[in-house]
Parts: C-alpha cells; sequence; structure tokens
C-alpha cells in the first residue's frame, strides 16, 4: 500500500506528534507514505471566510499534484482533509468553476485523487483485523474515549465519512488496539475550532464540555485525529480547568500515538511526552510504558 | 442455407408423418433463384418441392393468422426476424404458442432481390459467401461483391441470427452479433433537411403509393382481425386515391406499429413502388428508444410502449 | 338559439346564423328564444319537439357544462333520449370572448354546423341499472371505523367492520385524555366500542384482513381472511383466567411496548371483543410443543390450538376504508440518539405512561430507571416539515397533543417542568388556541421556538440543546425525559392495500380523495370511500366529522335499490376486436377484462378472445379507444364517429 | 400541410386561420369557459371540439384536422397528476411526444400542432394561448393538405 503524504502546515508546527507518530505507525503497519512534492497550504481555516475562488484553488493545486503522482492521497488533518474534499465536491457540481480554477492553478484537474483522511486508510483500507492482529503491546486497561470532531464527518455528504452523528471508526481501532472504547456522546461536538483566537471563552466552554462528558463517561484519555481538537482540549486544559474549578489531568492522543505504542514502537519515536498535559504518565500508571 | 435443405426435407416429412403438425409452411421454388416463394405442405410427399436458399426473405410465420379458426398445430419455418415477428403475434394475443410448431432457421444473412438484380438482371445460379464477398455465380460467370452491400438492410443490423426461440432447431446455431450497429443516420440525415424539403421529399414519396396495402398485409404488427382502413364507418380513410389520404394512410399505418415493429423491413421490401416505410418506422423507434427508453431490440415488449408511461417522462408541452 | 338576454345575441348575428344553419342537411326547424333555460325556453323546445317530430336537439347556448343537465331534461319531457341532444357553446366560447359581429357570427355557425354533425350520429343513450349489495364493508375498527359504521347501521344497513388487531378501538384507545377538553379518551371511546359491537346490523371481524376485493360499486366481492385466533369466539366468555395463568410472557403492543402481556391475551382491559387471542411466537404450546395451560384452566373449553386461518367471501356495496396511521421511526435522528435512549420517548408513549391503565398505572415512570420525572421536555415536528429527514407535511395534531401532554404534566406533577420546542403553533380548531394559552399561561408550560440540535445523555439525565431563536441564543436543558412529537404517516402497507382495492394514494402512500376540496371522503373508485388519518393527518373531531361524512355517503348509495350507469362508457365491437389486449394498461380503472366468445366460423363453432368493459367500473375517459388501432373500442356519446364528424364540419 | 406561402401564388389576402381545439371537459375546457366567463378576449379563430380526457384524443383525428384544411391543432388537458381520470394526460404525453416529432419529420410545420396543459382555473392561460397559436399560424400562412401539389 502506498499513498502520497499531505501533512499539511499543523503538523509541521503544533502537531508535530501527529507527522511522527503517523508516519511510525504506517511505517510498521508496511503502508507506504511519499510526501507530496511542493505541497502549498489548504485553506483552512481563513481562505473561505474570505475568498470562495481562493478556498477551492488552494487544495486543488495541492489535488493536481497529487493527479501526477498518481496515488490516492493522505491528509492526516481533518481541517486540511475537509478543505480538499469541498474542493473536489464544488468542482464535480460546477464546471465552471472548475474552469476558473484550472486557470488559477495552471493545471488540469481530472477529479481521479481519493482523499483520505488518516482514519479511514488504517480501518478500512489496511482493516481493523488486521492492525488487530499487528498488536504487540495491547492498551489493556487504558480507557479511551474517541473524539472526531466535525471536520471529519461533516458535512457528510461531502466528507461522505461514517456516520455523522455516532461514528464508529475511531472506536473499532482503539478496541484493535487492545483498550477500551467509551460509549460517550460527544464524539462529534464541536471544541471551538479556531475560534480559540478570537473567542477564548466560547472554546472554554465548548471543551470543557468534551472533557467533561468523557471523563462522566469513564474515559482515562480522549484519542484524537485532528491537530485543532487535540490543541484544544489539551493546550487549554488547564485554563479551562482554572476557570471552571475543577481537575480533569486527562492526556489528549493522537490515535497514532495509541496504535504506534500497541504496535509496539518507542512512546518518544511517537512523540509521546511532548504534550501539555502529561502523557507518558497514564501510560506508565497502566503499565504501557 | 442451401445445404440444410435436405434436413429441412427430412424433418417436415417426419413432423407430417408423425402428426407433429397438421401441415407445415416453408418456401418452394419461384420464377427465379431469386424470388422463392411461400409453400404450404399438407403432405409428407410434398417435401421434395422445398426450396432453401439465401434469398427466402418471407416472414411466413404472418400466415398463421389465416389459421386461427381451427385446432390444426401448424408448423412454420422461422429465422431469427421471423421469430421477432412471431413473437408479436404471440404478444398481441393473436396466435396461441400451443398451436405453432417452430423450426428454427439459423441464418446469417439475406439477400436483396433489387440489388442482386442490377448487377445480375437475369441468370443468376447461386451466391457462394466467402468471408467479406459473396461471389455472384451465373450463367455468363462470377461476379465477386462485398457481401455488406447486398444485403437486406435488416440483416446489417440484426441481433438474431439464431431464433431466440423454436421447437427443433436446423443444423447448428451460428454466431451472433449484428454486423453494424443501428445508428439510424437515414433518419438523422431526413431531420437535418429543411422543412419545407422533407415535406417535398414525402410528398415525392407518397405520391406514388398505390394503396395496394401489401405494407400492411406483410407486416406482422399489423395483425388486426379487422384493419380500420377497411371499415365504412368510421372512415378513418377516404377510398379514393389522393395525395392528402395516401399521406393520412402512411401516418397512421406509422402510428400503430409506434412501439410495436419489430424492424424486419418487410414494408419496404415488398412496396412495388418503393417507398421507404422503414425511415418512418425508424424514425419512431429511434424517438421511443431516445424518449421512454425502450430501444428497439426490446420489442416487443410486455407492454408497449404508448400503453404505459412514467411519472417522469419528459414534458415539453406546458 | 340562446340570446341569453344580450349575452350572445349582442355580439352574434342570430338571424345570419340561423339562415346559415336552416340550409344544413337534416335541420327542420331552427328558432330563438332570450332565455332558453328560463321556463318559457325549455316550454318552446318540449314544444318544438312535438310539432315537428323532432328526433335530435340542439341547444346554442352557453357552455355544456352549465345547462347540459337542464336541456337533457327539457327534451326528456318531450320524450326525447336525453343523449340525443347536442349544445353549441357560443356564450363562453364565442360570444364573451369575441367583440365584433364579424368575428364571432362565423364562428358560432361553424359551432352550430360541428354540434349538428355530431348530433345527427348520436344514438340513444340509457343508463343500465346494476343491483346494489345493501351491505358496507369498513376496514379498520379505530375511530373512524367506529364511528362510519355505528352511522351506516343505524341508518339501518349491514356492515361489516374488519379489523386486523384483536381488538377495536385503535389509537385513540391508547390516549389518556383529549384535546381540548381534557376528557378521557377511553371514557368517550368505549361506549362506541360497545355500542358498535352491540349493534344488531354490524358484524365485527376483529384479528381479521382483507385478502382480496374484486368487483365495483354496489358489487364488491371481498375475501376477508380471518386470521387463526385459536379461541373459539363463540363459546369463550372472557372469564381472564386463562391470561392470568399464562407462564408466557411478551411486549404488550397496545402498551407500546412499555409493559408486558401474556401469549394469550387481550390488549387491554376494556378490549371489544373480550375473547383473547394466542400470539403464537410467544405461546410455550406453539413453540415449545408443551404447556397447554390455558386449555387446561378454560372453564368453558374455548382454546382450540388447531385452529386455522379462515378465509371469507363477502359481497358489498360500499367500502369504507378507516386504516389509520403509523407513528414516524425517529431512529432515523442521529441527533436524538438513534431511538436508543430509553428515555427519549413519543408522544404516544407518553399516553401510556400517564394512562391509568397504562403500564405504569398512570404514575409518569420514565422507562429507564423508573424514576419519576423532574424536567421533561417536549420536541415538536420530529418527521414532519422536515424535508431531510422525514416528510414536509405538517401532521396536524401535535401543536395540540403537545400542549395536552405539558399540561397533563403539570396537573399531576405541579412541581415538574414542561418545556416545548417548537417551530410554531398551530391551533386551528374550535377552543385549540384557548388551550394552547392555558398550556402557557395557567399551566406555565415553557415554550421555546426553535429546533433541537442534540440530544445527548449525561450522567442520569439527557441534554437537550436547541436554539431559542426568539432570544437568540444556544439552549441546555437538563432533562429527565425527553418526549418527541413524531410525525403521523401512513401505514408500511397504505399502497398493498389501496393497491388491492383499486385506488390511489399521494407520495406518502396517504389515500388520495377525489377532489380536495369538494369530495374529500370518496375515492376515485366510486363506491370507496375514505374515513380518519389513512387519508392524512387529522385529530379526533375532524376524523369523527369524516368518518360521518363517509357513512352518510354509503347511505346515500344505499338508499337506492339499482345503481344508474353513466351511460358515456367504453363499448367493443366483439366483431372488430382482435382481442390483443393494449387497451388494458390504458384503463385507470381496471374496468377491461378478456373474455371469450364462441362465433360460428363455416361449419364450426370457434372460440376467441375479446375485450369487454365492465360499464360498472368505466368512468368514461376513452384512453382505451385510442388504444384500439383497428376502431373496436368506442365511447359512447364521444365516438370515433362524431368527433371525425366534428372536424369535418369545422373545416368544411 | 406546411407548406409555406411563399412562391405557392396563393392570395391570402383577407385569410383567416382556422385552428381546432380538442380540450378535455375537466380542465381546459373549463379553463376555456373561465376565460369567457372572465371576458378575455382572444382571437377567434379557435373551434373548440369538447372530449372527455385529452387521452381520448386520436393522433388520426389531428391529422384528419390538417387533412380536411385546418391551419393549426391544439391538443389541450390538464396538468400532469391533475387527469380527472388519474393518468389519461399521461398517456396523451407519451402519444403526442411522438406524434409532434412525427409530424416534424414528414415536414409539418411544428408550431401548427401544439399540445397545452391547461387547467380548469387557468382562462388566462387559455386565451394567451390561443392568441400565441393564431399569431404563429397566421405567420406561417395557409397549409392546406392538397395544396402541396401546387409546389411540386
Amino acid at each position: 500500500m502506498r499513498y502520497a503524504y499531505y501533512p499539511g502546515c499543523s503538523l509541521e508546527g503544533t502537531a508535530k506528534e501527529y507527522d511522527l507518530s503517523t508516519r511510525a505507525t504506517f511505517r510498521a503497519l508496511g503502508i507506504e507514505l511519499e510526501e507530496l512534492p511542493d505541497w502549498s497550504c489548504c485553506g483552512a481555516s481563513s481562505a473561505h471566510t474570505t475568498n470562495h475562488l481562493l478556498a477551492v484553488a488552494l487544495p486543488t493545486r495541492n489535488l493536481v499534484i497529487a493527479e501526477k503522482q498518481g496515488l490516492d492521497l493522505v491528509a492526516p488533518c481533518a481541517a486540511c482533509f475537509n478543505r480538499l474534499v469541498t474542493a473536489q465536491h464544488k468542482m464535480e457540481q460546477d464546471a465552471r468553476l472548475k474552469g476558473k480554477v484550472e486557470q488559477v492553478v495552471e493545471g488540469e484537474y481530472q477529479g481521479t485523487v481519493k482523499v483520505k483522511a488518516v482514519l479511514e486508510v488504517l480501518a478500512t483500507d489496511f482493516g481493523v483485523e488486521k492492525v488487530r492482529e499487528m498488536v504487540t503491546k495491547p492498551l489493556k486497561g487504558l480507557r479511551v474515549a474517541s473524539y472526531y470532531g466535525c471536520l471529519l464527518v461533516r458535512p457528510p455528504e461531502v466528507t461522505k465519512f461514517d456516520d455523522p452523528e455516532n461514528p464508529t471508526t475511531m472506536d473499532a481501532l482503539v478496541e484493535a488496539s487492545g483498550a477500551e472504547a467509551v460509549m460517550w456522546p460527544h464524539k462529534t461536538e464541536c471544541c471551538g475550532g479556531s475560534f480559540a483566537f478570537a473567542r477564548v471563552d466560547i472554546v472554554e466552554k465548548l471543551s470543557n464540555d468534551i472533557l467533561a462528558a468523557a471523563k462522566s463517561n469513564g474515559a482515562d484519555c480522549i484519542a484524537t485525529a485532528c491537530p485543532l481538537c487535540q490543541a484544544n482540549l489539551d493546550m487549554r486544559q488547564k485554563a479551562i480547568e482554572k476557570q471552571f474549578g475543577t481537575t480533569y489531568n486527562m492526556p489528549i492522543y493522537y490515535i497514532t500515538e495509541l496504535l504506534g505504542l500497541a504496535l509496539g514502537l518507542e512512546p518518544r519515536s511517537l512523540g509521546l511526552g511532548t504534550h501539555m498535559v502529561e502523557s507518558l504518565r497514564l501510560l506508565r500508571e497502566k503499565e504501557l510504558a | 442455407m442451401k445445404e440444410k435443405l435436405s434436413e429441412l426435407k427430412e424433418t417436415v416429412a417426419r413432423l407430417l408423418k408423425d402428426r407433429t403438425v397438421d401441415f407445415f409452411i416453408a418456401y418452394q421454388a419461384g420464377h427465379s433463384q431469386v424470388e422463392p416463394i411461400p409453400f404450404f405442405l399438407t403432405t409428407a410427399e410434398h417435401v421434395e418441392n422445398l426450396f432453401l436458399n439465401n434469398f427466402c426473405a418471407h416472414n411466413l410465420s404472418k400466415y398463421l393468422l389465416d389459421y386461427l379458426a381451427g385446432d390444426e398445430v401448424v408448423g412454420v419455418l422461422a429465422k431469427g426476424c421471423d421469430l421477432r415477428a412471431l413473437k408479436r403475434l404471440l404478444t398481441d394475443h393473436r396466435v396461441e404458442r400451443g398451436r405453432v410448431f417452430v423450426v428454427g432457421l439459423p441464418c446469417i444473412g439475406i439477400y436483396d432481390r433489387k440489388k442482386v438484380q442490377e448487377v445480375y438482371p437475369a441468370g443468376l445460379v447461386e451466391v457462394v459467401e466467402e468471408g467479406e464477398e459473396v461471389i455472384l455465380r451465373g450463367e455468363t460467370g462470377d461476379k465477386r461483391v462485398p457481401r455488406k452491400e447486398y444485403l437486406l438492410p435488416r440483416c446489417l443490423t440484426c441481433p438474431d441470427h439464431n431464433p431466440e426461440f423454436y421447437d427443433l432447431l436446423l443444423g447448428e446455431k451460428v454466431a451472433n452479433g449484428p454486423l453494424a450497429e443501428e445508428d439510424y443516420s437515414d433518419v438523422r440525415a431526413l431531420e437535418e433537411w429543411a422543412p419545407g424539403e422533407r415535406r417535398r421529399y414525402w410528398t415525392r414519396q407518397f405520391e406514388r403509393c398505390l394503396r395496394c396495402y401489401a405494407c400492411r398485409n406483410v407486416c406482422p404488427a399489423c395483425n388486426c382481425r379487422v384493419c380500420c382502413f377497411d371499415v365504412a364507418e368510421p372512415r378513418w380513410l377516404g377510398k379514393g386515391t389522393s395525395l392528402d389520404e395516401q399521406e393520412m394512410f402512411h401516418f397512421t399505418r406509422a402510428m400503430h406499429v409506434a412501439g410495436r415493429c419489430t424492424g424486419c423491413g418487410e414494408c419496404e421490401r415488398v412496396c412495388p413502388v418503393n417507398i421507404p416505410l422503414m425511415k418512418l418506422n425508424k424514425k419512431l423507434a429511434k424517438d421511443i428508444g431516445a424518449l421512454f427508453h425502450v430501444p428497439q431490440a426490446e420489442i416487443p415488449t410486455e407492454v408497449e410502449p404508448l400503453g404505459q408511461f412514467r411519472l417522469g417522462d419528459p414534458d415539453e408541452f406546458n | 338559439m340562446c340570446w341569453c338576454g344580450s349575452n350572445i345575441a349582442s355580439t352574434v348575428d342570430l338571424d345570419r346564423v340561423q339562415k346559415a344553419v336552416e340550409k344544413l342537411t337534416n335541420v327542420v326547424h331552427v328558432e330563438q328564444n332570450k332565455y332558453t333555460c328560463s321556463e318559457p325556453g325549455q316550454a318552446q323546445i318540449v314544444a318544438g319537439i312535438r310539432e315537428h317530430n323532432l328526433d335530435r336537439v340542439v341547444v346554442a347556448a352557453c357552455s355544456p357544462r352549465m345547462h347540459e343537465k337542464t336541456f337533457q331534461r327539457t327534451v326528456a319531457k318531450a320524450g326525447l333520449n336525453p343523449y340525443l341532444l347536442e349544445i353549441a357553446n357560443i356564450r363562453e366560447h364565442c360570444s364573451w370572448v369575441h367583440t365584433s359581429v364579424e368575428e364571432a357570427t362565423p364562428k358560432a355557425i361553424d359551432l352550430l354546423r360541428a354540434a349538428v354533425a355530431k348530433v345527427i350520429r348520436n344514438t340513444p343513450l340509457t343508463t343500465s341499472t346494476i343491483p346494489v349489495e345493501k351491505r358496507a364493508l369498513v376496514i379498520g375498527g379505530g375511530i373512524a371505523g367506529i364511528q362510519a359504521a355505528l352511522d351506516i347501521a343505524d341508518a339501518g344497513h349491514q356492515v361489516v367492520l374488519v379489523e386486523k388487531e384483536p381488538t377495536i378501538g385503535g389509537r385513540m384507545a391508547q390516549l389518556d385524555k383529549t384535546f381540548p377538553t381534557l376528557d378521557c379518551s377511553a371514557c368517550i371511546l368505549t361506549p362506541k366500542m360497545v355500542d358498535a359491537a352491540q349493534h344488531p346490523k354490524i358484524r365485527l371481524l376483529t384479528y381479521a384482513e382483507i385478502e382480496e376485493v374484486g368487483g365495483y360499486i354496489g358489487n364488491f366481492e371481498v375475501t376477508i381472511r380471518k386470521k387463526a385466533r385459536s379461541v373459539n369466539e363463540d363459546v369463550c366468555t372472557g372469564c381472564g383466567i386463562c391470561w392470568s395463568k399464562c407462564p408466557s410472557k411478551a411486549p404488550n403492543e397496545f402498551d407500546c411496548g412499555l409493559g408486558e402481556r401474556k401469549a394469550i391475551y387481550i390488549p387491554f382491559p376494556q378490549a371489544v371483543p373480550n375473547k383473547p387471542v394466542i400470539d403464537r411466537e410467544n405461546c410455550r404450546y406453539f413453540t415449545k410443543g408443551k404447556c397447554g395451560v390455558c386449555k387446561k384452566v378454560c372453564p368453558a373449553g374455548a382454546v382450540d390450538f388447531e385452529q386455522e386461518d379462515e378465509l371469507l367471501r363477502e359481497r358489498f356495496g360500499a367500502i369504507v376504508v378507516a386504516t389509520g396511521y403509523e407513528l414516524f421511526d425517529h431512529s432515523v435522528y442521529g441527533e436524538y440518539g438513534y431511538g436508543k435512549y430509553p428515555d427519549v420517548i413519543t408522544g404516544l408513549e407518553f399516553e401510556r405512561l400517564i394512562n391509568a391503565s397504562g403500564p405504569t398505572g398512570g404514575k409518569l415512570k420514565r422507562p429507564s430507571d423508573g424514576k419519576i420525572p423532574k424536567t421533561v421536555v417536549f420536541v415538536k415536528c420530529v418527521g414532519s416539515r422536515d424535508e431531510a429527514k422525514g416528510f414536509p407535511y405538517c401532521s396536524r395534531t401535535c401543536c395540540m397533543y403537545t400542549a395536552k401532554q405539558a399540561i397533563l404534566l403539570r396537573e399531576k406533577m405541579p412541581e415538574a417542568e414542561a418545556y416545548v420546542f417548537y417551530m410554531d403553533v398551530r391551533t386551528p380548531g374550535k377552543g385549540y388556541e384557548e388551550f394552547y394559552t392555558r398550556a402557557t399561561e395557567e399551566f406555565g408550560v415553557n415554550y421555546l421556538r426553535g429546533r433541537v440540535a442534540r440530544i445527548y445523555p449525561k450522567g442520569d439525565q439527557l441534554v437537550v440543546r436547541g436554539e431559542d431563536t426568539l432570544v437568540g441564543a444556544q439552549v441546555e436543558i437538563e432533562a429527565d425525559l425527553v418526549v418527541l412529537a413524531t410525525a403521523m404517516v401512513a401505514r408500511r402497507d397504505a399502497a398493498e392495500l389501496a393497491q388491492r382495492i383499486g385506488f390511489s394514494y399521494d407520495q406518502y402512500h396517504f389515500f388520495t380523495e377525489a377532489h380536495p376540496k369538494l369530495r374529500p371522503v370518496e375515492t376515485n373508485t366510486a363506491g370507496v370511500f375514505l374515513a380518519g388519518a389513512c387519508q392524512g393527518p387529522k385529530d379526533i373531531p375532524d376524523t369523527v366529522a369524516q368518518a360521518s361524512a363517509a357513512a352518510v355517503k354509503v347511505a346515500m348509495l344505499f338508499s337506492r335499490d339499482e345503481l344508474e350507469t353513466n351511460p358515456m362508457v367504453a363499448t367493443v365491437d366483439e366483431g372488430t376486436c382482435s382481442g390483443c389486449e393494449w387497451c388494458k394498461p390504458t384503463c385507470p380503472y381496471g374496468a377491461i377484462d378478456i373474455k371469450t366468445i364462441e362465433e360460428r366460423v363455416g361449419k364450426r363453432t370457434v372460440s376467441r378472445r375479446v375485450a369487454t368493459v365492465n360499464t360498472g367500473l368505466c368512468q368514461g375517459c376513452g384512453a382505451c379507444t385510442v388504444a384500439c388501432r383497428s376502431g373496436a373500442m368506442n365511447l359512447k356519446g364521444f365516438t370515433n364517429e362524431q368527433i371525425l364528424a366534428e372536424v369535418e364540419a369545422i373545416c368544411l | 400541410m406546411s407548406v409555406e406561402r411563399a412562391g405557392t401564388g396563393v392570395s391570402t389576402a383577407g385569410w383567416e386561420p382556422k385552428i381546432i381545439g380538442f380540450c378535455c371537459n375537466w380542465c381546459s375546457y373549463a379553463g376555456a369557459d373561465l376565460a369567457g366567463t372572465s371576458r378575455i378576449p382572444y382571437p377567434c379563430n379557435i373551434r373548440i371540439i369538447r372530449v372527455p380526457c385529452s387521452g381520448r384524443v386520436n393522433p388520426q383525428f389531428v391529422l384528419r384536422a390538417f387533412q380536411r384544411g385546418a391551419d393549426g391543432v391544439l391538443v389541450a388537458g390538464c396538468h400532469p397528476g391533475d387527469c380527472h381520470y388519474s393518468t389519461g394526460n399521461y398517456f396523451t404525453r407519451r402519444r403526442f411526444l411522438l406524434v409532434k416529432r412525427l409530424l416534424e419529420y414528414l415536414g409539418i410545420e411544428p408550431r401548427r400542432f401544439q399540445v397545452r396543459w391547461i387547467s380548469g382555473s387557468e382562462g388566462q392561460k387559455f386565451a394567451d394561448v390561443v392568441a400565441e397559436i393564431t399569431e404563429q399560424v397566421k405567420a406561417l400562412g395557409p397549409a392546406k393538405m392538397d395544396k402541396m401539389r401546387d409546389v411540386m
């Protein structure tokens, strides 16, 4: 299995761990990734609020490169994934827009490349059962709340990914890793997203709801597949605790970190230990790291 | 096809002798090699007069309509196209399957008498097929011509080289598949003309019509017990020959077979004044395919295209 | 020729028309009058017919849609067959739309010429009569069916009331109180159920379904499948020993599965008939082959394990369809938990939970843990007015029953809070708006205008998150119980039943009335009538009104011994018909059949297939005539001959 | 039938086209009645033949009209879905989609033959349709079928 890899800007910055763990986990599973040459910004989150043409043109530039590469494209970042599939959807619907965009990016868009989220590659293309077979260090005793956020599942007619109200792809992978997937209702609730810069109060309230729900449903930690979700829940956790007078101390992992661990990879090689909320202590308590 | 003659003779003789059929409809020799004519056999002694070659165009199943009132079992020789005609009669409930014994005849094409006679006005002995070509072997020597150009039009697009069903098949099945796709190019060409030009074209055609009704009589879809052209009241059609009555006739005939025409082209073949009737039938077939998604190959259908509708049919009438 | 005062005469030069028409072949007498439809005008026609011994009449006047019937009666008075009359419409189609005499006059002449050409080809038509079997079939034993059956029976006619459940009563029996009066549903329904059961003219067939329907108005042939009850109804006394001793339990459908019943059971205490039925899927005797307790304890010896389905063939003159509705399945709403949260219930489930004879004895306990809810959220328009996941239509009853349920909650448990999420509050009914006002003002029900976006569990509660669009803010309510006002939808087998009987239904599978305003209880199949929610969402008052209307239609039909059929029906010339059957699929009424006739050909008799028209079913549209190539199929009153003659007369 | 005036040498001075309208009793005939009761004027060239349903209109009626000298023919019925007999006009639609194309193929100017859906409440539409057809047919000139010979 071989994919084109589109890291996007987050994975080079705040979500470095996601990049590390995705590459490491994929390598361990034997899935080859070939970084998209000369990739550029997908436009999230500002392009589509300022210029509709730009919002489609930016992802399309990357799609056109991927088409030349002739591989399906993995975009680990949920925002990148969402922008890429939205661009595809829009051009499918509107031939005139497609013509304009092609002019802008100076290339022809065929629509031959499939854009995939990490979860889809792992659960569907590779297969949950095969993941389970390759697990060497089952994450026994770890209770994980799978948090999908909004960008992977909405709008469903565009993302075509799992059930928008109650997705289960990540839960299946969590179970495959030997951990316990906690049933909880906040899988696709909004974390506040990029409102983090403008309205901290809203983000803190929304993220608090998510943390509280995970805790009250018995989770030890949360697994994510989106840099922004991870950042809001992890980076702001201290502030939230202060704001709402509560204590969570809940590690926020990327799903690829947990899987890598279960596959027997070194925690440090996955970026573990660099989160804001101490991420290794819980694992040591459970004798998983 | 000729080579199957002896098998045909044996078969017909046996069917008549063991009373499987009460009589049999096949071909006998006509004025010349290119003009075989229908042959109605009642006893096995007559099988020696049977005839078969690749000019046997007549659709014999239409004659079944003459034997409706009775209980005889009629044997009939049927090529793929004839079987479609028989299916038409069965679908229209005009003939009971139980009263027909079908002897299927695999066929790779029937030659157009008129075209061959242009090359060989008289004295043709036989036609020998050699791949893409045929040799017209005559008393005055051989002529080698491209096969496709001398076949009947229906044979070019024929989807059924073997009859779809039969009670008994003469010889082995032959390779199937049409020689050419029906692209309605002749219809399309006419559609491109200016309306006035088209009007003049059809006027020239209909003017010649003798109202002999041969086209109707040979047509498997024209199988009404009483034809509307033959009744006095209501007067669907005047008795005189005038251009407007001729046009009324051709319009009505075309509409009556719309969605029911099997595409055999017998109407055109038998027209003594060469009116291109298939240009009308094919126009309707083409539109029925495009508007209602019933391709010619699916006709006869269980419910005719004009006897049904879809809520989502095209609507241009507002 | 009518002047219609100056309506016609001022625009059409009738003298010139008269001169032209007098010259037409077959025309022997032309006269004008000022108002032909008036008494003297009609008398003039009668006199003209008698004096000139006329056998055809053309009236040139207003539209035949106006006075054709009037003038048919006029010519009949003179002893002429009413169908030997034609109308030339020289008012609506001529004098009223053309301004100059020069325009209108030649056109009037053409119209008269066409009418004359047609009328000479008219033939006397007689309305044949078909006998009326004065027995009605009512399908569905809910309030609609019960009301219709009672009204028809009270009019003196036999009724068979067929219900597929073991008891009549339907949805209304499941309800607790009714709006806007808050009287108890059972208290007003059960007496009617008993009336229906005891009425000498009504025969109840419960636990029975319609298998097949043939025939036509006045003469339907219906096969009814009486499902095996495993209890001999004639012998059973309804003492109840069997169900008290039965060891097997199953969820009680009547309580929406919230309570349990036995395998041999009556759905609820006031069931009519009060005779149990064995649910064979859950009965130990039928599943495991041993038990038979009910049979052993039955003092009447009524339990019969060997009983089989019975097929009854009955004749009816009319059918009332009153099959009711189902509730929308809210499990398509992922945001409301896909129907998986036990404390998210439907309005009907709420009815059972507060009903004294319900599974909780009338104490509102929530399904998950039996706790008494302190905060209840009602969500309206679940599946209604939602094209994305439900249906675009309004279910009409939810606004009112939600108000009722909120009132009942607050009345029973004043300490409990009631919140209602709504899109609009629709209260068009007598006393309805006042009732809603009481809910908000007197009972303090909190109405929030907005959709609910999400329901999720939090602890043992449910968080209902929605929008209050009047305030412009998100609201979250931590509720103990959420009640969804789910849409009323057509029964899943509605389309199948409509096809079986032969009438039409709409895109939502509600049955279609013959005219949305003027014929609301008839179907397009004569003799089949509609009552209640099978035709569209309805509350009880509307349902009862429609049921009584349907009953009157039936009684009207039964007031005659014979029915006059529409004489303008299709007719087959058997000599011409080839029996090809292509006319059949064009008939919307299934009025065309194929029959075999025998005829002499030479010395022998042969049989031949021809089409035949059921004149009881044919409505005279003429679609079949065009499908017939040979012209064997013709339409009386609009024959091929007549229409061609009109064309030729106009083109002269 | 669709022979254009030019070149025929037939004088058309004072000529008024004759148009036959087949109207279904329940919708289009009622629509025409409504045009009357609302006093909406329209050209006098149309002559209406009442039929129970547009599905009753045999294509042969239409051709007969042209054959006998009609210059235009209108078939009018209820809007699809509104047929008094449920389905009649769906057959009308199928049939006349073909007829219209066949007539055009025979060289008959398609504007001479029109099918329209006119409901009982569309008096104005009825008047508009008649005005439109009349105008178009007037522009096309007379269409007598037997005049064709003159052109040849």
